[in-house]
Order: C-alpha cells, then structure tokens, then sequence
C-alpha cells in the first residue's frame, strides 16, 4: 500500500498491464513525448518505445476506429481521447461500430478496447472544454462505463477495463488527477465492474454518486452530519453495469435518495438512475429522488458563473434539506 | 472516361497465371453474378428483407483483388460486400442464410446483407456508415505491423466515401505509419444518386493519394486481370514493408444502389455501354480469344455455381431463424 | 384542410418556408436530384434550383457544420442528415458548436439552423441503421429538439422549427411517413414549441409519448378501453421545452403513468420524463412510472427478433397491467 | 527550412503600399505582441484564468492576411485567436476584459481567451476543436455565395488541423462548390507538442491543395508583406468567383502552447533562430533600410500600443465581472 495520486495510479495500472500483456498498448495525443496532456501517460514512452506507446495526429475519429481495428486484430488497445469534448468527434466509431461489432457480427468479433479519456469542468477551460457526456455512452448497449473516483478504484477499475473484451469508455475527471489515496501495489488487484462502494455509512439518507462528485457528496455529508442528519454516500464505480442492488439496499434503510453528477441536470445519468431507484424502492421512498447536477447551461468562462453552474456540496445539503 | 493505365499489367497477369487460375477468376466473378442475381429474386420473394445491396458488374474488383491476398490477409468492406465475403472465401451458403436472417447465416441473423463477418476467413466485416470501414482498416494494419506479421489489409469503399473525413484521416494515419493496407476506391460514378462529379472536386480520385506521398492508380475495375496485377504491386509494396496504396478501381453497378432504387438518374445508354463491358463476358471473351479455356469449360463453371447457389438458396431456407430467447443476448462478451 | 401524409406535410412545409423566405435552403445527401432518400424533398429542386435545394458530398461533419456557419451569416439553413444514424459523425458540431456558440459567444451570435433527420427502426436495417438517438440532443442545453407524431405536427413544427433562432434538431420517423391526417394549409398555422397534446383523454392511466410510439400508446389505450381502462394520451411534439405542465396535469388526475418510446430504455428520454413525472407529482402517483422503450441491444436484422426488441403496443398493455 | 516561394510577393507589396499603411502593419503587429505579453503577465498574477495560448511570433500572419482584407469579409480562427480578433479591428479594452472574464468581454465573459466573437466586426469566432472553424468558415462563404455578396472568408487554422477530416471536407466542399473562402494554415511546426512531421505524411503542407485543384502555397509566415501580397491574390480569387485557396504560412509560436506549457519539447537553438526572425523586429528592420520609416516614428508607434495595452488592462481590471443572476441564461435566443 501506497499513498499516491490519481494519476499516478493510473499510470501504474498501465505499467502493470503493459508488462503483463504483450498487446497491450497506448494510443492518443500527446501521449507519448508529452506524457500526455494530463500527465497520465508519463514516462512510459521511455519504458515500452514508440511502438506501443503511440503518438497520433489529431484524428480522434480515426484515432478511435484504429483501436476498435487494432483490438479486432487481437491487441488491447488503451486509446487515450484528450479529453471527452473531443470524443464528439468519435461518436460515430463509439456508438456505430465499437459497441455494435460484437453483436451485429453473431458474436463472433470482439473489440477489447479501453478509451480513457478526462472529462469535467472548473477549470474556466469554457463551453467547448468542460462537459460531462457519460451519460450519451450510458445510453448505448454494447458500451462499458466506468468512472472512479479514487485512486485505488482508477487503477483496479483501469485494470479491469483492460482485461475486459468488451469495449470500455474510461471516465477521468480532470479535477482528480492530484487526488491521493491509498493504493494496493498487488499487480493482480482488479476492481471488479459493477459493484458500488458504500464510501460512508448512514441511515437516514442515501447520497449516490461517482467521479469527482463523490467528493462533493461526502463533504455534504460531513456537513449533514452537524445538522443531525446521517448521511450514506455510494460510489457507483460503473455506470454500466449499474449496481442497483447496492443502492437499492441502502435506499431501502434511508428512504430518501439524492444523486449527484456533473452531467447536465436534463438526460444526464442521476436521471437513469433515479427512474431506476422508484421502479425498484417506490415504496420505500419517503420523498421524490433529487437531483443535484450542472445547471441545463454551456459552460460559462467566468469563474463565479461556473462555479454556481456545478453541482457543489452546498447544493446536496440543501436538497437534503429540501426532503426534510 | 479514358482509363489512363495501359493495359500491360493486365497482359502480364493473363501470360504468367495458370490455366486453372484464370478459370478460378472466372469461376469466383460467376458465383457472385448469380448469388446476386438469385438475391434479387429472393428479395423480390420476400426472403430477403432490410436493404439489400447488389455487386453484379463490379465482380472484376473484389475478385482481382482478393486474388492478390494470401488468406491470412484482411479485407474490410461496405454494405455492397456480398462479392467480396464470397470471393474471400465464405460458403454461399451461410452468405444466403444471412441475407434470409437465419440463425445459420455468418452473422447469426443479427447482421443481415450489409454486415456480413467471419473472422476465420478474415473477412472483417461489412460496414453500413459510408467511411466507417477506413479507421477499422487502418487499426488491423497497425495491429499486424505490431506483431510484425506478413499479412496486409485490404479495405474496399466507394467513390462516395472519399469526400468523408474518415478517408482523409486514415489516409494520413497509415501514410505516416507506413502501414500495411491497400485501399480500393470502388468508383462507381454514383453514389446513391449522387454523381461523383457532385461529391469530389477532382475526378481522378488515385490522385488523392498524391499529398500522403503513397502511390495512386487508376485500374479498368472491369477487367479482373488489371485489378489482380494492380493489387499485386499493392500488396507486394505494404508487405515489405513500404506502406500504402490507393488504388481507384473503374467500375460500374448493374443495378439500382439497392433493391429500392430503380436508378432513374442514370441513362439507359449509359447503363448498356457499361453492359457491353460486362466483366465476365470480357473475360470470357479473352479467355476463349487467347485460347486459355473452352466455351464448353466456361459453361460448366456456370452450371456449376448455379448449383451451388441454389443449393445456398435451399440451405438458407431451410434454416431455422434466430431464437427469441437469445433476445436481449449477445450484446457483451462478459 | 386535406388528408395528406406525412411526408407531404413536411414537403409541404418547406415549400412554404421557402416561398415565405428567401434565407431559406435545403441542405443534404440526395435531397435534390434524387428527392430525398425518403423523398421528403421531392420535387423541391425543380422549383427552387441547385441555390436553395443543394445536393453534398457524402460528408456529416461539414454539412452540419456548413449550415451552421451559413445560419451565422444570415441565411435558415434546412440541414438534412439521410438518417440519424450519421448524425454521430455530426455530434461535433452539433454539441460543441451549434448547441454552445449563441452563450459562448455573449448572446451576440445566433445559429437558426433546423437539422432534420429520420430515425428509427422497424425495417431490417441492422445495428447501424435503426437508432433513435434524441436522448443525446436533449442532453444538451442549446439546442432543441421536436419530434411530431402526426402530419399536421409535422408540418407545423417544421415551421416553427425553421422560423426559431436558435438551433433544432427536427426528428422524423422512417416509419411516420406514409401516415395520412388532415393538414391545414393555412400558411401561417405553427405549431408551438413547448406545447403537448392530449390526443386522448382518459381517467385512468397516462400514457406520453411521442414519435412513432404515439400509434402504438393509442392502440394500447384501445385496447385497454375492452379492459376497462380509461387511457389518457399525452403526444409530447417537443422534447425540448418539455411540457410538463401537460404531463402533470394528466398524472395528477390519473395517479398512473407510462412513458413509451423508442430508444433503447436505458438512459432514454422516457428516464428523464419519468424523473421529472415523480419530481413534479410525486404525491400523486399510485405505483411507479412504467417505462416501454426499446431493449438495451444493438438492433438485430432479423425480422422476427428485431420486433420483440422494439416497444409495442401489447408491451404497453402489460405495463399498465402490471400497474394494476 | 527552405521557403520556396520567392519574395517577390512580398517586395511588391513594399513598393506598393504607402507610408501609412506600412505603419499600419508594423502597428498592428507591434500592438498584438504587447498585448500578449500583457496578457501573460495578467495570466501569471491570476487575472486571467482557464487556457491562455499566446500569437507572439506569428503577428505577421494574422496582420498580413487580416491587411488584405475589406472590412465586410469574415475571419474564423481557433483558440490562439487573440492576434486575429485584434487585426479585425476589435478594441484591445473588450479583448482583454473577456480575458479577464467580465461582463465588458467581447463575448460578456462568458467565452474568455479562446472564443472571441464580434459579429460587427465580422470577426467569427475562436474556435476551440482543433478543425472545429473549417465547416464553419465553409457555411460562411456558402453564405455570401448565396446572397451574391462581394465578401470573402479568411479561415486560420494550425498545423495540428490539417490531419483532421474537418479539413479534407471542408476543402473539399470549399472547391466543389467554388466558395469564396481563403483557408491559411499557421504551420508554426507544433501541435502541442508534437513535430508536424509526426503528425502528417507530407510536410509541405500547402501541397494538400493539388487534389482538389485549387491553389496552394507557401509563404514566409515572419513577412508581414509577404502573407499580405499571397492573400491579397488568394482574396482577389475568392472575390472573382474562382473558388478556394490554401495559403501555408511558415511561422513560430514564441512561446509555449499555452500559458501552462513550458514548451520543453523545443531546443533553445531551434527557439534562438526563430526569435531572429521576429517578424516585428523584421519589419522595423526593412522599413528602415528602405527608409519607408524613421526609428523614431516606430518608438513613437510602440509607445502608442503599449499605453493602449495598458488602458486595455485598466478597463478590464475595472470592468465589473458577469451577475449571478444571469445563471442559466442566455442559453436560448427565445
Ligand atoms: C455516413 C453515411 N452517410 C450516408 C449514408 C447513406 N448511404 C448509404 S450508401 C450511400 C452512397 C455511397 O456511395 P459509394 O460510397 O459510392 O458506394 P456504392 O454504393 O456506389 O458502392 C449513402 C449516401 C450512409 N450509409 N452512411
Ligand atoms: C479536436 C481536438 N483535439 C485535441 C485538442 C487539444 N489541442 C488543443 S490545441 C492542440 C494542438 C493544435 O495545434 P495546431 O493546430 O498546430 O495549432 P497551434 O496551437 O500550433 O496554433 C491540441 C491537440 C483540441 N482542442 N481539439
Ligand atoms: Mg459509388
Ligand atoms: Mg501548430
């Protein structure tokens, strides 16, 4: 065990995986000389050469599409997008061939590709450079999302997601990256897909979450705590597979549920989420689910405006305290 | 429109093949001629449903160009692939019970005629977004320069695909890797309804391949010796080593786009002077002209892959359809 | 007043846009010569020439991104995408450009761009082929999103579609477009953003919809009618604004809502009605709101199991059913 | 790297232009690299935030190109559009309050350093999706294709754009459809970090003009004169209805990527040569050898912008930021 950064744990998750498997490599921006725009990728070009540690022009659609090709010919491929605003431009690759490939074909191609890619606003990086778009790939079938919010869950999850033969968006949150914690040096630790962490314990009030959110939600609810309100906070991990039961059982106990996610409030996952929470706990619901979630805005440059745009730790205690 | 190339690569490939090798050609452009044919009457039957798009006069392509490739190669291609999954191999049989959505057809019924897939015979599948096969093409590329394998891909797209982003880009990408792969423009002049004058400010479309520093060539896409010769230099080249190709083969589609579209944009003048070039008749012609086979041989190729696509027919419609209770199934491996 | 189709109606909307405004044009794959892959632009290019009903290049990302730019300087581009599908090698410049530039920009652009687009599934026409993907534009602040069921909504959203300032993404129906209805043809007749129609009224049961689904909500509310169940159905027109007024008012009355549509179910639109239906009228509900969507898969191309992955009528039946 | 364009171009424009306009041009640079020098002092005390990517070396091409313009014509550019918004004729006070991220900004704080609009202006917008413009830009000129107007667009973009397929379709929509429009690619040599050599096959990048049959050259991107006269002949082109050109202009960001890239990929030698051919310092240098200017005039100029900037910094710093009550608005025009 070791308290490291985000960032560094996923680099270590792709040292490990670049040492146990062959055909494993990275592709991406930047990611080799530069070390990646988020540092992410930083010093494995010195490691593993430029043969797999590959810098690529800007073509993210066919940065893309080359990996779903790649992992079609029997490599693993970790593409890196900078980050997701520019997955727009891969969309077509994403949903119209990555996640549709093993099906549409019988079951008999399989695309083992893990695209990592940071996401997120706070930054004043503006409208263009500051989305959260998990829930467009959570509304696709055929598509794995995952999106940790610690160090120890980036690297076991990112491990997991490289294993995986089925296509994976990796969610990073550029907030997070200097983020430390405790992470196990076990090369074998993987954090399994779909399986929530109750990050805190509670019984009157279940606060699910995940990414650089769950911080927000824990910090609101140490503040609960003061007000006399205790406060359970789950960290979903995966987006899909989603794990209902685990947020279910602890709605069960609280009877209220708030869910917390940058996305834009309108369509975003807290919506998926909470339709799944009343067609599984209706009866155990003492309040209607809510939200807290970025205003239904681009994202203002001003700092003051983005900051009021995000979903914050204020925001949640007072929808606590909206459910009374 | 005058075909720049001479015809000297096609008049090699006629003088150094095997007797039994051109009859292969002739053989493998027949076989697809009538599985679209009887495709087309089984669509008509309604055995076939969804869109359905036919090769019948571009035979010579896939063909000439298949034949260039060793097995172990890669092909990727369109929505209009029943030509080239058939010519790298697969058993009309399972092409014909896919196209019926049978549980025994090579996509298991999910694909349907336009995504066709058998990843033994490296036929890597048939892709319906117009550009979209590029970027995969240009991945399984990678993956075998990876490996340092001896293999190549091949990636068919038609003229259509050219004004797409995906061109420019995996155009670049495989250009600045040096990767293995041969593009094939099918140039077809239409796409849809669209003539290729309309999408494209430069009609000679291998010169694309000028910027990228890769060779470009223009070949007779109806003549299977010249797609085969063309394909070969291709081949030869990404297999040592020295990149990609872009080769624009001439072409011309017998039929309507797909068995929706009667073609009313096209002139029926234009149609037959195209007809005259039919790419099987001409290689028959020549074949009988060079004395490389007989009309007698030529049609017992053809009685025989009129039996085998009726046999493909009865197999598909024997076949039972995919069960209901794989509903929901098969979406992820894991 | 004629009983016209569906398709006419939106040739019919155009034809008066276009003789209304001269800023106006038709942009897309086939929409000249060939009339349009659905023929909805038939004979458009006859009157109004190669100028106003331009023919492209196979080439989403710029068409969109042209009309757009066209929008900024001053023109009321119609962008049609053949089928929404391709619409995913456009999300660049529909998410981060049309969708982001009047607010990044200080208010003082605007992109009064319509992009039309069929989607939908139901014809064999596999995984790639047979999306319905407006959950992505209505998670998407900036844009907004109409979807007509009928030949006169068709018709007279279109209009306003094509009269708005700001950027709409007009989803059409593939199966929608030989449907008869009467159409006014009153030149001036729009129909409002923003407003939903009870198209039938009941006591019981709330059935929203919209789209295709509206037929088959209609169908399941007669055949609940042999049940004794009194459906309420509410046809949305407009996902974005969202008439949740409409919708509220319905549930309040009914206690019961199902929410029909055709995207696959998780993440569609029908969650975010569904969390906005329980936010809203929370105390009303009887049992929680049923969701009839799409399986979560790629689209099969077999005939038989494609329509058991697709939303029917019968699967509304037995939603309400299992509403009790 | 050898410039092949002579620089006759470019000693015409010298001979041509008058005393005033050749001090116009050293104005406009020598105002755009205090301005930016500016900005990165405000950038380093936390005045402005988020990204900050700086044009100090590239003055030349924005002012050249810009300088060839009429005031009607549109310009589209990318996030490191400062320099263009300036040449536009956009008042340094509203720049850098949007910097500054208030309500003043030319786009009310709401886009800050990298998306600078002013519709009067006819400066439309920075961009910040590499290749994000060149649609945009297309859409523009399709705009005045359709109203008959005599404008023309000027579209910048970087190197690191050309590998994108915005650009092949834009190019190529450009040349189909003969749109007035001017596309200048800033080869300053880097995307980020990344050599252009790594990133495209071909390193002439103006050469990805033959394909689509428009022309293509390169210039001398340090030569204010030299951009303005390839521009004034592609603008001329444009205007006459002759469709698209494609000018590669040579340059050098003098600093990193942006404000947070110490730019440690680059050598100091290589950074020490292009510093010698400040195109500012270039400028001063000729007009006083051709007496065009005396060196006191030119202080006098630089005096002037420098006060300017400072005003600039003044206005924005004093400027009040956006209310919050506007949150949530402005999303929709109704
Ligand atoms: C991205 C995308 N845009 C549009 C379509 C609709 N479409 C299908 S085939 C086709 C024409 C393609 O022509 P071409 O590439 O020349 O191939 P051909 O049909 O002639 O073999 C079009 C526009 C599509 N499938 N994908
Ligand atoms: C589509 C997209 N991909 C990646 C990025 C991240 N990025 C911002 S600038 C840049 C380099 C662009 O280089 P170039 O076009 O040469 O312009 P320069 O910065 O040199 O002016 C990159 C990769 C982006 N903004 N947009
Ligand atoms: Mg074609
Ligand atoms: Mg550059």
């Amino acid at each position: 065990m070791a308290q490291i950064s985000y960032r560094e744990a996923l680099n270590q998750a792709l040292r490990e995986e670049l040492d146990r498997d062959e055909r494993v490599f990275v592709m991406g921006e930047e990611v080799g000389y530069f070390g990646g725009a988020f540092k992410v990728t930083d010093g494995l070009l010195a490691i593993y050469g430029e043969k797999r540690i590959r810098d690529t022009p800007i073509s993210e659609l066919t940065i893309t599409g080359a990996g779903i090709g790649a992992a079609m010919g029997g490599l693993r491929p970790v593409v890196e997008l900078m980050t997701i605003n520019f997955s727009l431009l891969a969309m077509d690759q994403i949903v119209n061939h990555a996640a549709k490939i093993h099906f549409m074909f019988g079951g008999k191609a399989k695309v083992p590709i893990v695209i990592r890619s940071p996401q997120g606003g706070g930054h004043q990086l503006g409208a263009q450079h500051s989305q959260s778009l998990e829930a467009y790939f959570l509304h696709c079938p055929g598509l794995r999302v995952a999106i940790p919010a610690t160090p120890a869950d980036a690297k076991g999850l990112l491990k997991t997601a490289i294993r995986t033969d089925d296509p994976v968006i990796f969610l990073e949150h550029e907030s997070l990256y200097g983020v430390k914690g405790e992470v196990s040096d076990d090369k074998d630790l993987l954090v399994p897909f779909g399986k929530a962490n109750v990050v805190r314990e509670g019984k009157d009030l279940t606060i699910v979450s995940y990414s650089k959110c769950l911080y927000d939600s824990i910090k609101a609810a140490e503040e609960l705590e003061n007000q006399g309100v205790d406060a359970e906070v789950v960290d979903l991990r995966t987006l899909n597979p989603l794990d209902l039961d685990t947020i279910v059982k602890s709605v069960r106990k609280t009877g209220k549920a708030i869910v917390v996610y940058e996305g834009w409030r309108t369509g975003g996952a807290g919506a998926e989420i909470a339709a799944q929470i009343y067609e599984a706990a209706f009866d155990d619901l003492d309040a209607p689910v809510e939200r807290v979630a970025s205003l239904d805005t681009p994202m203002p440059y001003n700092a003051r405006l983005e900051r009021a745009v995000l979903p914050s730790a204020g925001d949640i205690v007072k929808a606590a305290e909206r459910m009374g | 429109m005058a075909l720049e190339r001479d015809k000297h690569t096609a008049q090699h490939a006629l003088l150094t093949l095997h007797e039994a090798q051109l009859l292969d050609l002739y053989r493998r452009m027949a076989l697809i001629r009538h599985f679209e044919e009887k495709a087309a009457e089984m669509y008509t039957r309604g055995k076939i449903t969804g869109f359905c798009h036919l090769y019948a006069g571009e035979e010579a392509v896939a063909v000439g160009a298949i034949y260039a490739l060793y097995d172990k190669d890669y092909v990727v291609s369109t929505y209009r692939e029943h030509g080239h999954c058939l010519a790298k191999g697969a058993d009309p049989r399972v092409v014909m019970a896919e196209l019926f959505g049978k549980s025994t057809g090579i996509s298991h019924g999910h694909g349907g005629s336009m995504h066709l897939f058998d990843q033994d015979l490296r036929f890597m599948g048939g892709y319906a977004i117009v550009g979209g096969g590029l970027p995969l093409a240009a991945g399984l590329a990678f993956a075998i320069q990876y490996n340092e394998g001896p293999e190549v891909v091949c990636c068919f797209f038609g003229d259509g695909a050219l004004p797409q982003g995906a061109f420019h880009e995996s155009l670049n990408i495989a250009a600045l890797w040096k990767l293995p792969i041969v593009f094939i423009c099918e140039n077809n002049f239409y796409g849809m309804g669209t003539l290729v004058q309309n999408a494209v400010s430069q009609e000679e479309l291998y010169r694309f391949a000028e910027p990228y520093k890769i060779p470009g060539v223009r070949v007779d896409g109806m003549d299977v010796l010249d797609v085969y010769g063309a394909t070969m230099e291709a081949v030869a080249r990404a297999r040592e080593g020295d990149g990609p190709s872009l080769i624009e083969a001439v072409t011309y589609r017998f039929r309507g786009h797909s068995m929706s579209d009667p073609g009313e944009y096209r002139s029926k003048r234009e149609e037959r002077i195209w007809q005259e070039r039919d790419p099987i008749k001409t290689m028959r012609r020549r074949l009988l002209t060079e004395k490389r086979a007989t009309d007698a041989k030529l049609d017992e190729i053809e009685k025989e892959v009129e039996a085998v696509v009726d046999d493909a027919v009865k197999f598909a419609d024997e076949s039972p359809e995919p069960s209901l209770d794989e509903l929901g199934k098969g979406v992820y491996v894991e």
